[in-house]
């Protein structure tokens, strides 16, 4: 298909995400961070189970033809159910920060028990 | 968070069957058309989530007590790993599909090749779905409602 | 003024995007998979040997079937953190 | 007596399928009471320590035989078709190995927690998360497939940041729990994404099959430093150590002894995908095998002066043994960075490593266990001065001795063997690594002893500051801990003795094989592929 253009944006989304989490001070956006690399490792698991032309691997009145291979399908099913568990607990801690240093700063939170 | 105006209460309480009767069914069909256990699992709670959100988590809190809430998850767990290990009984390997070909329920094998199967095909998948299903319901949704719960409560360092 | 943490974090992040963007050209061409003789043996028999017509949903719970129990365990594990956190400390 | 062989040809699954049912019925349980909840917390870790033990005692003694020793459990059918399609557990010396360890740090946690916990609450999602771990930790062990091993990782890394965050109404605690969740997160991101390329080019999961399948090419090179760095930074390595001293420090004491065995595991984690996963191409390139050894060696020394050097300026007990602890682990990069470094082209053009090189690996495989125990002794201590005094900072501490005197037995026993002195365990570990870094290059061993005694400074200075001294008044009705913290303390301690006073023993046939299995990466990928 066009010049891997999936794997361009698997890529894209990574270092977006990486950004987020290595530059940015407010928490809320460390989390949407780790989000954003989640889901470009979820695209990149999916992009390479495809094949040219092929059709969902289901049997049920498939139109036939090849298909495209189910076990990346199952191991992106697994990883979306584990970003959503992290990004769960995640943000109840961030919740908790907030309620007791008052700021979501991570420079001050930091600072303050030290 | 304490609910909405009343129509957007009666709206949601109207469309709320429809999502759950969607739900469910994509959780029954996993084995035959795309979904599953977790997918359709997800599609119910969003439809809870809606119930929360136009409620208001105060009064759902009060209707659905927390703490027999995470007892549904724990059963739905405890069916997906006895699943588990019957098929360590019958199948004498953990996590063998017993019941395969066998004429229990949900034993028959469909036609090869593209074509319509009945549900009664799919061996342990379709109870496994419907263990995942249980568990997914009640797992997000108590997240999605402790989350709500803790963040209305004002008074400070709990 | 450039602080020590902050060039650790750019040369971090550099290095992993030199990374990324070698492995994504260097994958193989999108649609065109090196090898797939698992995929096909799940393809072929996944409905004499699961009974399932969704090769996906057998893969997921009797091919790899383990890995969903670590998945349920997963979300059973954040349900227990989200409540551990958010609990009445006083008795 | 088949029903022990039953046993024993279904405990692979057994080890990992039991905390985790037991972790589903616990909410059950502690509806009914609490002491109930307790006593079937204890029986169900027990039940999954005899199993290792089991497990363990059956691969050991066929290792030592030379008999072929590795267990292979499919899950889902009997026979294994080529090309592998279900997930397999592959229980070679190392990882049972590591599983003993494991399950005696989780069952020596729960007895501690009995009494250290009481007037906690939300004790039920405490044990759920405790036994959670354990089973993540035993499923990293045995695990066979490269993805369940992420699947563990994942359970292990979200388990122990939840239970971090134990104490939420101490602020400390909840960002320390953040600061680990989001390492943990993106560093198993990281494996899945490596995990991704190898399944990209060879279409294979299965840690024999890929390592099998391997022929280093650049993705290749690409997949192995993201595993290496992710798991280095699960495992504390210095670069990437920051979280450890917060979240050791920070935690629960009973949690924290688990957290160990984590991290351990992470590093048990680096050896598979350095020894069997890369194992050929390792074995094949002299010239790879050899930087990459140097540059762990050195790596190590780094950890142990980091280590070392920040354990001296730290006033907050838990921390100080925290930095203690990030030490150890350069102690056991030590011994496989020499390991690395000492392979050479001998005259008949084979890849051989020399005799000190077996040894550098099997002193840095028993120092794993002896560093889990020893610095889990000194965290318990801790604990109990915590549970007693309410007291965590050196400086106001003080004349503990005289009313708190088993704990204070312990702390020597502790401090003995973390800073390798010759009774205890730490000693046979750290002479195994002594001697061998000598020959590689004798200034890493003298630095690695110099910081090894420096260590030993540490620890007399908190001996003094904490137990010495005139009997500080706020300290008058502190009575000694209740019997739970006692019994876990002395199991461990007796542990550390019994290993210290006989070293070979132990090291001729628990660790020996334990090394040979990391080694022999061809048998570990024929008993798949070849199907036996």
């Amino acid at each position: 298909m066009i010049f891997n253009i999936p794997f361009i944006a698997v890529v894209a989304l990574i270092l977006i995400g990486l950004y987020a989490v290595v530059f940015k001070r407010n928490l809320i956006k460390m989390v949407i961070g780790i989000t954003l690399i989640e889901s470009g490792v979820n695209l990149f698991l999916i992009t390479l189970g495809y094949r040219e032309g092929s059709v969902a691997p289901i049997y049920t009145s498939s139109p036939g033809g090849i298909m495209s291979l189910p076990v990346p399908q199952a191991l992106t099913l697994t990883s979306i159910v584990i970003g959503v568990a992290v990004l769960a607990l995640m943000l109840s801690l961030v919740v908790h920060i907030y309620r007791h240093y008052g700021t979501l700063d991570a420079r001050k939170i930091g600072r303050v028990e030290e | 968070m304490n609910g909405m105006s009343k129509i957007v209460k009666t709206i949601s309480s109207i469309i709320f069957p429809f999502i759950l009767i969607y739900g469910l069914y994509v959780i029954a069909h996993g084995h035959l058309t795309p979904g599953g256990g977790f997918q359709g699992g997800a599609v119910v709670t969003s439809g809870l989530a809606m119930i929360l959100v136009a409620y208001g988590s105060v009064w759902t809190m009060g209707k659905i007590k927390e703490k027999n809430l995470s007892l549904f998850e724990s059963l739905g767990a405890i069916c997906f790993i006895l699943l588990a290990f019957l098929g360590l009984g019958f199948g004498a390997v953990f996590f063998n599909n017993f019941l395969v070909g066998s004429d229990f329920l949900f034993g028959t094998i469909p036609a090869t090749g593209s074509g319509l199967a009945d549900i009664n095909t799919g061996g342990v998948l379709p109870l496994m779905n419907f263990a995942v299903g249980l568990k997914v319901i009640v797992g997000l949704f108590v997240i999605v409602l402790v989350m709500a719960y803790a963040s209305s409560i004002k008074e400070g360092k709990q | 003024m450039m602080s020590k943490r902050n060039i650790a974090a750019i040369v971090f992040f550099t290095i992993v995007a030199v990374f990324l963007v070698f492995s994504a050209l260097k994958i193989h061409s999108f649609g065109v998979p090196d090898h797939a003789e698992m995929d096909d043996e799940i393809i072929a028999n996944a409905q004499q040997e699961t009974g399932a017509n969704n090769a996906v949903t057998s893969v997921v719970f009797d091919y790899r079937g383990f890995d969903t129990l670590g998945e349920a365990t997963i979300l059973f594990t954040a349900v227990a953190g989200v409540i551990l956190v958010f609990r009445r400390l006083k008795k | 007596m088949n029903i022990v062989d039953a046993v024993l040809a279904h405990s692979p699954a057994l080890i990992v399928a039991v905390p985790l049912i037991g972790a589903f019925l616990t909410p059950l349980v502690s509806r009914l009471n609490d002491k109930l909840r307790n006593i079937f917390v204890i029986l169900v870790l027990g039940l999954t320590s005899s199993l290792v033990l089991l497990l363990a005692s059956d691969i050991f003694t066929k290792a030592t035989q030379g008999l072929p020793s590795i267990h292979r459990y499919v899950f889902g059918s009997q026979d294994l078709a080529l090309p592998v399609v279900r997930i397999l557990f592959e229980v070679d010396g190392m990882s049972i190995f590591m599983a003993i360890i494991s399950a005696i740090l989780a069952l020596m946690a729960v007895i501690y927690s009995w009494a250290f916990m009481k007037e906690n609450t939300g004790l039920d999602k405490y044990y759920t998360l405790i036994l959670l771990m354990t089973a993540g930790m035993l499923g990293m062990e045995l695990t066979g497939d490269m993805f369940n091993f992420f699947v563990f990782l994942e359970i292990t890394s979200i388990s122990s940041c939840a239970l971090i965050a134990f104490w939420t109404h101490k602020g400390e605690a909840v960002d320390a729990a953040f600061k680990y969740i989001v390492i943990s997160a993106i560093g198993a991101l990281f494996v899945l994404f490596a995990v991704a390329l190898l399944y990209g080019q060879y279409n294979a999961l299965n840690i024999a099959v890929l390592a099998n399948a391997i022929q280093y090419t650049f993705l290749d090179k690409i997949a192995l430093v993201l595993l290496i760095v992710a798991l280095a930074m699960k495992a504390g390595i210095v670069p990437m150590h920051m979280w450890l001293p917060d979240a050791y420090g920070r935690a629960p004491s009973s949690v924290t002894l688990i957290l160990i065995g984590a991290t351990q595991a992470s590093l048990y984690g680096v050896f598979r995908v350095c020894f069997t996963l890369y194992g050929g191409v390792f074995n094949s390139l002299v010239i790879t095998s050899n930087t990459i050894g140097w540059v762990i060696a050195t790596l190590a020394i780094i950890t142990i002066l980091m280590g070392v050097t920040m354990a001296l300026r730290q006033s907050d007990f838990k921390r100080l043994i925290a930095y203690a602890a990030v030490a150890e682990i350069g102690y056991m990069l030590l011994g496989v960075g020499t390991r690395l470094a000492s392979t050479y082209i001998n005259d008949y053009g084979q890849i051989t490593f020399p005799a000190y090189g077996a040894t550098a690996l099997t002193g840095s495989i028993f120092h794993i266990m002896n560093d889990a125990l020893d610095v889990g002794l000194l965290f318990l201590v801790a604990g109990a001065i915590y549970y007693a005094t309410k007291e965590t900072s050196l400086n106001r501490m003080g004349g503990l001795a005289r009313n708190m005197k088993y704990t204070s037995i312990f702390f020597i026993i502790g401090l003995l063997a973390v800073s390798g002195m010759p009774p205890m365990n730490g000693f046979a570990s750290k002479l195994l690594i002594y001697e061998s870094t000598y020959q590689l290059n004798p200034i890493l061993a003298i630095i690695a002893i110099l910081a090894s005694i420096m260590l030993l400074a540490v620890f007399v200075k908190v001996f003094h500051s904490a137990f010495m001294g005139p009997a500080l008044p706020k300290f008058k009705n502190v009575k000694e801990v209740s019997k739970s913290m006692l019994i876990a303390m002395g199991v461990i301690a007796a542990i550390i003795i019994v290993f210290g006073l006989f070293p070979n023993l132990v090291v001729e046939n628990i660790v020996r094989p334990a090394a040979d299995a990391l080694i022999q990466h061809s048998s570990y990928i024929t008993h798949v592929l070849g199907g036996i």
